[in-house]
């Protein structure tokens, strides 16, 4: 494959930094909170220094990842609005999945998939914080009563494996759809993988709607 | 195990170290368990028999202290619990008698002799020879300028009043004679104990 | 500790395998609490501090003898107060010894998640292990008694052992040892069983039709019982639980939850893995880059 | 204590009244349970509060406080009306039969011979009528309006069920029912016990509510039997032992008093105490008085003490007063006649009535010693702790000295229990710092005396230096020394009269049986006569073994007097010998001696046909059903009225508190009326505390923390008080702020047509300690004593009671 002459601009930095200081979060919780839930897991808690180092740090990277996520929140929201065209990405999925796209609608920035895993985090991640603060033994330990606690870590827990879920299918489509992970590393996308994933996206790309500064020549 | 009341009581009671426990799952394991639980703390503790100091049911009491009283150790007193075979508590102790190792331990425990002047708005510590003296000048003092060898009618009656002692309730009966002897050799009437209170 | 043999667990918190019951014949303890015997002085509070080193900060009077006012990391054991007038209209004050109750099947144990800072003993007895006890608090909602406390000095979290540390050595617990009236006893379930037989016809003799044995099946009977003259009500010592069993909802989540949702994650990760050898990578093509400059150059072009 | 108590286990019924048992005495108490569960008893509580005793009790009543009196006549009437006494015992064991010299009589609340300006009887007719041939005049048959069970049902005969109620606020069926449960006992067979202490003895008239029990129990034949008798629960580990070596004001070892003014000399002394037998063939103990005396005397003069000095008769101290006990000691600091003061392991500030007066008496010294292992607040009285001890040091010029002293974990010893078991115990550390134990103190304070007055001279100094000193170390005499000292020696080859055996010269005594009127033997305490041999230290004894498990354990330490465990022993046996009650006999007759698992209370051999009675230490050998001469205010119990009381005596107004009670002037100005303090309130021990003691000890601080008062209900909606919330409480004499504990089991009282409402009022907090600070229940009781004993009226006095706001701290 020759090398693109053009590039385009599909995450900034700050986006990039955003998104990976959630993706460290959420790794190290899914590690501290899998290791708390399972005990098959339990070792996991080496990780962080022992089980006592553990416990005290999940709840402190859970603010974060939920301070970080408000972050790609105010970032994606808007791009991530459901459309009529989702409905018809969705009705076409069977394409998708066996990577044939020409029988699926063209999409815009994302498709309703990104859109599902956007707005299932911006769904679980405050379930997770609030519930989280409630089970937070050390400072909320007495605010709440215990049958009310009891609910709150239940619905953490199952918060939690529905996170870890939509991760699993972010991740593995991250990885399954090629060149995606380098828009989350080096910010940029080649206008072919833009003509087969988001070709929607590339023709409002191409037709000013997003101005004209993510696309860049190659010197 | 059929046991009738009163065999029950005795077992569960005085008897419950010797037969009840062995079978209690601590047996060749129980070596293994003690390194999960807490190390006994009593294992060479020496052990004292001695009385409650509170009431007068007298509970049996034992205090068991740091050292062997081997000549370099201090004995230091660790814990006191309940005298098994004493024929009235039977190892039993009151909230008072579980905590005696905390008066023992008191942290308002007097050190050393304090003496506060006429006048003065705190204690100072001073020796024993200082106390001694001066309250047995003090009291000589007053024994001879107030001491009543004679009444009106010239009766004998040898009495001190101006001079009082209240006796201790919880010092031994050997304490008690030796306090007498002192107190009464010196003609003191007004002399009293904690009998009422 | 790593050399305990398993056999004098049989049960250990987080744990995948329950260990081996090894002996058949190991006799069970229990602590009977008598609470018509009850004159509740705190000997056994007093004995518990003592013997644990336990000293909490002096206290407020908060309008009843209740001192301390709860249990707390380090108060193990407490004497509840509860002022009852009866149908004849006669006052009743109904003392309870309050701790842990050494479950059979102990709902913290269930809930821990950190392999072996809870463990039952082939004995019954209950102990938290603090060297492994990583502060979460699930202890707290596991428990069906609301026993446990998370210390805010070091985060673990305490509760009466049953003085295992005596028993161990053979010896009965510090609060059994002191208790005046005989009101706590301790031996082999059985015994206490057939001895709280015995109290409850002398109760009924003295017109405490109700009285009873409070050693709930739904936890799978505790090694510390009670004695009540009101066995139908519980509730009446200072809220003692009526039908006390583990929560629901915390037998969902360390129950039917955990392993299903252990299978789901593991399974999502090999439906991927399984589209990947199958399916294969989403690749970009030549033609998809070509026509993809396309679509830019000729953006370009137009004004 | 009259017997054991594990023998409490074998009662039928137990009462609590005029104590607290479970609380005060909680590992003693267990028999109490004991009782319950193995001999099917019923417990029966008699309080002003529902406490810890009540909640497992089978019946409880309540009662006003100061009003036990009426009560237990009232329960005396019951028994005599509804013939529910034991006949054979009160007939042969009590002096019901005999008949009371003519003159004697009762009216409008007084006895015969009252005088109203020395508040004192003139007891001439309170006595039998005796006969010429020198003993007291009988009637068996109970004819003679003149013999004592026909002036006892005469006299309780105003105490029906109704005067009763009226009185105490007891209901009438709760009273009935009590009664029943207290007849129950009078078949020969069945015994009751009554536990008391200071719940009776802290009134006015605290020696007569103990008398009034003491009645219905020989009505009911319950002393000297198993599971039986008057069981004063004593308060401090070794307060038996200090009243037995006689640390009171009139007291010597073993209860013979020191001589007053108007024994002039030895044969007048004597001559009082004679006693001889009131009736034929009795014993009397008391007959061997002269070598009780003797004998302490050589112990306490040795060589010094001859025949010709009469045994040093004069050294002795007289008394021109009954008593110089601590309210009359603080009555005169306070008038400014006295110099100096030693509290040894006492805290006056704390334990004595009228707080602020103790403060000002303490002020007015020229030097107080306190000797210690605490801190304790006497010996802070000069400085100032906020509103808890307002004090303006400088004004203050006593001077102070705080002596630390050793404590029971710190020294070898004995002690004397509640019933009379004289335990050895060890040391098992050293004390703390440079903390002296009390012999070394006492003996260096003795030390110093004595060079002073062999340099000096001074005042009579005879006694001092004479007195007995042969210990091994002077400066620190051992207590096995002491020990032996009081047990008593052989100064010369001793022969017994019957067996021939000879002690010789310089060994220990056996027992009391050994001692001499000429001088040949020393005691320093008689009764102890027997507790160290040449055997061994008797009280070092540590055998369990329990003959029958009837709660007697004979080798367990050693018992006053001669290992006896149940006094009275005698009366549980009938005339014949038998026992009454065949299922826990303790003693009987087998035909040549009295054989059973306790040593007999009366002489081994004697045969009982001889007929000498049970009661040997009595000179008639009876049970008093009247106490002839013995008591202050009558020899019947009366009911009299609290000195502090919200009510009239209903019975005779004219007469409304004891007559015979010591009133200091400036006291009785002190006492409040119920206008302005119109709440009864009654001040207590809690089970967490040992009196000022334990709120040094970390873990009972933490069981109970501060002070508190409790309000009924009903009176708490009444004022407003909150549950917790904060209460001034305020007597005559002055007020605590404390936290309320509104509580359902104290309950409002019907007297005599009115509510009247009780307050309790826990003694235990201080301003030192670890404890939170506390002003001191005795901020608020009044300064007056028992007409007997002068033990002060903690338990009935006025209070009125206001919610308020947390005190100012200093």
């Amino acid at each position: 494959m020759s090398r693109p002459k053009t590039v385009i601009i599909r995450y900034t930095m700050v986006n990039r930094i955003n998104h990976w200081i959630t993706a460290i979060c959420f790794v190290l919780l899914t590690l501290s909170g899998l290791a708390m839930f399972h005990p098959l897991l339990f070792w996991l808690s080496e990780l962080f220094g022992g089980g006592q180092w553990m416990r005290a740090v999940h709840p402190w990277i859970g603010c974060l990842l939920l301070l970080s996520y408000i972050g790609l929140i105010i970032q994606f929201w808007r791009e991530n609005l459901v459309r009529r065209d989702d409905i018809e990405w969705m009705k076409e999925v069977r394409y998708v999945v066996v990577n044939d796209e020409e029988h699926v609608p063209p999409v815009g920035r994302n498709n309703a998939g990104q859109k599902f895993v956007f707005w299932s985090m911006t769904f679980l991640i405050p379930v997770l914080f609030f519930t989280g603060l409630v089970i937070w033994e050390v400072y909320f330990g007495e605010a709440t009563s215990i049958p009310v606690q009891r609910v709150a870590v239940l619905i953490h827990s199952l918060a939690a494996i529905a996170a870890i879920l939509v991760w699993v299918v972010h991740v593995y489509a991250a990885i399954w759809v090629r060149d995606s992970v380098r828009a989350m590393t080096q910010g940029y996308v080649t206008p072919g993988w833009a003509w087969r994933h988001h070709r929607k996206w590339l023709w409002e790309l191409a037709s000013g709607q997003h101005g004209k500064t993510s696309i860049r020549k190659r010197p | 195990m059929a046991l009738t009341r009163r065999e029950f009581i005795k077992f569960t009671g005085l008897g419950l170290a010797a037969s009840s426990l062995g079978m209690l799952g601590f047996g060749e394991s129980g070596v293994a368990q003690a390194a999960a639980v807490r190390p006994f703390k009593l294992a060479h503790a020496t052990e004292t028999r001695n009385t409650c100091t509170y009431c007068s049911v007298a509970c049996g009491i034992l205090i068991y202290s740091m050292g062997d009283r081997a000549k370099n150790a201090l004995s230091n007193i660790i814990h006191i619990e309940g005298d098994p075979d004493h024929p009235v508590n039977r190892g039993t102790l009151c909230p008072k008698g579980s905590a005696l190792l905390d008066i023992v331990h008191a942290p308002t425990r007097l050190k050393a002799p304090r003496y506060r002047k006429p006048g003065g708005t705190e204690f100072e510590e001073v020796s024993w020879d200082f106390a001694l003296d001066r309250i047995a000048r003090l009291m000589k003092d007053d024994r001879d300028k107030n001491f009543i060898a004679k009444n009106a009618d010239g009766t004998t009656v040898n009495r001190w009043i101006s001079t009082g002692m209240l006796a201790a309730s919880a010092s031994s009966s050997e304490t008690s004679f030796l306090t007498w002897k002192v107190m009464r050799s010196l003609g003191a009437v007004v002399f009293d104990n904690q009998a009422r209170v | 500790m790593s050399d305990l043999q398993s056999q004098d667990y049989v049960r250990r918190s987080a744990s995948t395998m329950t260990p081996p019951k090894a002996r058949s014949y190991e006799d069970q303890v229990a602590k009977l609490i008598d609470v018509s015997r009850c004159i509740g002085c705190k000997a056994c509070q007093s004995a518990c501090m003592e013997w644990n080193n336990l000293r909490q900060e002096v206290g407020h009077f908060e309008g009843s003898y209740q001192n301390p006012n709860d249990l707390s990391p380090d108060v193990w054991t407490l004497m509840r107060f509860a002022e009852y007038e009866n149908e004849h209209g006669n006052l009743e004050w109904l003392i309870r010894k309050d701790g842990c109750m050494h479950c059979e099947d102990p709902g913290c144990l269930k809930a821990c998640p950190s392999p072996g800072a809870i463990v039952q003993y082939a004995n019954g007895i209950v102990d938290f292990i603090s060297d492994k006890c990583i502060g979460c608090g699930y202890c707290v909602k596991g428990c069906p008694f609301d026993i446990p406390r998370i210390s805010k000095t070091d985060h673990k979290s305490y509760k009466c052992t049953l003085c295992s540390d005596r028993v161990s050595v053979g010896l009965e617990p510090a609060c059994v040892k002191a208790c005046p009236t005989g009101a706590i006893m301790f031996g082999a379930k059985s015994d206490m069983k057939d001895w709280a037989q015995e109290r409850i016809v002398d109760l009924k003799s003295r017109g405490f039709e109700n009285a009873g044995l409070y050693d709930p099946q739904a936890v799978g009977g505790t090694h510390v019982m009670y004695v009540l003259h009101h066995a139908d009500k519980p509730s009446l010592y200072s809220g003692l639980p009526d039908k006390p069993q583990i929560s629901p909802v915390v037998e969902a989540w360390k129950g039917i939850i955990k392993p299903l949702a252990v299978a789901g994650v593991v399974l999502a990760a090999l439906s991927g893995f399984f589209h990947w050898i199958t399916a294969g990578p989403n690749e970009v093509t030549e033609e998809d880059e070509a026509e993809g400059e396309r679509v830019l150059d000729e953006a370009e072009k137009t004004p | 204590m009259t017997n054991t108590w594990q023998d409490i286990k074998n009662a039928n019924v137990v009462i609590v009244m005029g104590g607290n048992a479970a609380e005060a005495h909680p590992c003693g108490f267990k028999w109490v349970i004991e009782a319950k569960i193995e001999n099917g008893a019923k417990l029966v509580v008699v309080d002003p509060r529902f406490t810890r005793t009540a909640s497992v009790a089978d019946y409880y009543a309540p009662i006003r406080p100061g009003t036990d009196i009426a009560f237990l006549s009232g329960v005396i009437r019951y028994l005599l009306e509804n013939d529910k006494i034991q006949h054979e015992y009160v007939r042969s064991y009590t002096n019901a039969s005999l008949i009371v010299k003519d003159g004697f009589g009762f009216e409008d609340g007084l006895f015969t011979g009252y005088n109203e300006e020395t508040r004192s009887y003139d007891k001439t007719t309170w006595d039998y009528d005796i006969g010429e041939d020198g003993f007291a005049r009988i009637d068996d048959t109970w004819q003679d309006p003149r013999c004592v069970i026909n002036l006892l049902k005469k006299h309780v005969s105003r105490y029906t069920p109704e005067m009763v109620s009226r009185i105490t606020g007891t209901p009438q069926d709760k009273f009935l029912h009590v009664c029943e449960l207290i007849a129950s006992t009078s078949a020969p067979d069945k015994a009751m016990t009554s536990l008391f202490a200071l719940g009776w003895t802290q009134h006015s008239v605290g020696a007569q509510n103990i008398r009034n029990m003491a009645m219905v129990q020989l009505l009911l034949g319950n002393i000297g039997v198993a599971g039986g008798g008057m069981n004063a629960l004593r308060g401090h580990s070794n307060i038996q032992g200090l009243t037995d070596v006689g640390l009171l004001s009139n007291q010597m070892p073993g209860y013979m008093n020191l001589p007053s003014d108007k024994e002039t000399n030895f044969d007048v002394y004597m001559s009082t105490r004679g006693f001889k037998p009131l009736r034929p063939n009795q014993i009397s103990y008391y007959q061997n008085t002269r070598k009780l005396f003797v004998s302490f005397m050589k112990a306490l003069y040795g060589d010094a003490a001859t025949q010709e000095n009469n045994w040093a008769f004069d050294w002795l101290p007289k008394l021109d007063i009954p008593l110089y006990d601590i309210i009359k000691a603080f009555e005169m600091m306070n008038a400014g006649q006295m110099t100096g003061y030693i509290c040894q392991g006492f805290n006056p500030l704390q334990a004595f009535p009228d707080r602020g007066k103790i403060r000002r008496g303490l002020s007015k010294l020229k030097f107080l010693v306190t000797m210690d292992p605490l801190d304790t607040e006497t010996s802070r009285f000069w400085q100032d702790f906020g509103p808890q001890n307002p004090a303006d040091s400088a004004k203050i010029q006593t001077e102070v000295f705080q002596l630390p002293v050793t404590c029971f974990a710190e020294e070898n010893g004995s002690l004397v229990n509640s019933a009379r078991w004289l335990q050895w115990h060890w040391k098992a550390a050293e004390g703390p710092g440079i903390a002296r134990s009390d012999i070394w103190i006492m003996s260096g304070i003795f030390h110093r005396l004595r060079e002073l007055y062999r340099k000096e001279g001074g005042a009579f100094p005879d006694p001092l230096l004479n007195v007995t000193w042969k210990y091994t170390d002077p400066l620190s005499p051992d207590p096995e020394e002491l020990a032996k000292e009081m047990n008593g020696r052989a100064l010369a080859d001793l022969t017994d009269a019957t067996t021939g055996a000879v002690t010789t010269a310089g060994t220990l005594l056996d027992g009391v049986a050994q001692l001499r009127d000429d001088g040949t033997s020393a005691a320093g305490c008689w009764s102890f006569a027997g507790c160290f041999t040449e055997k061994r230290n008797q009280m070092a004894r540590r055998d369990a073994t329990d003959p029958r498990e009837q709660g007697i354990a004979p080798n367990w330490a050693w018992a006053w007097p001669a290992n006896r465990r149940i006094l009275y022993n005698r009366a549980s046996a009938d005339p014949a010998g038998k026992p009454w009650n065949p299922a826990k006999p303790i003693i009987a007759w087998n035909g040549t001696r009295w054989a059973g698992i306790d040593v007999p209370d009366y002489t081994p051999t004697l045969d009982p046909a001889k007929g000498a009675s049970p009661f040997i230490m009595n000179d008639e050998g009876l049970g008093r059903l009247f106490a002839r001469k013995l008591m202050a205010e009558g020899p019947f119990p009366e009911h009299y009225e609290p000195m502090e009381s919200p009510v009239e005596n209903v019975l005779h107004p004219k007469v409304k508190n004891n007559p015979a009670a010591r009133v200091f002037a400036d006291d009785r100005a002190n006492f409040g009326n119920p206008k302005n303090f119109p709440y009864v309130a009654t001040t207590y021990r809690l089970t967490e505390h040992f009196h000022f003691w334990t709120k040094h000890a970390l873990i009972n601080a933490i069981l109970q923390p501060e002070e508190f008062v409790e309000v009924g209900e009903v009176l708490a909606k009444e004022k407003g008080i909150e549950q917790g919330g904060w209460v001034k409480v305020s007597s005559k004499r002055g007020e605590v702020v404390c936290k309320a504990y509104v509580t359902k089991r104290i309950k409002p009282l019907m007297v005599d047509g009115k509510h009247t409402h009780v307050i309790g009022v826990p003694l235990h907090w201080g301003f030192t300690g670890q404890a939170r600070k506390g002003y001191g229940a005795n901020t608020l009781t009044p300064s007056v004593g028992d007409a007997n004993t002068q033990t002060p009226e903690f338990k009935a006095f006025l209070v009125n009671i206001e919610k308020t706001s947390a005190p100012v701290p200093a």
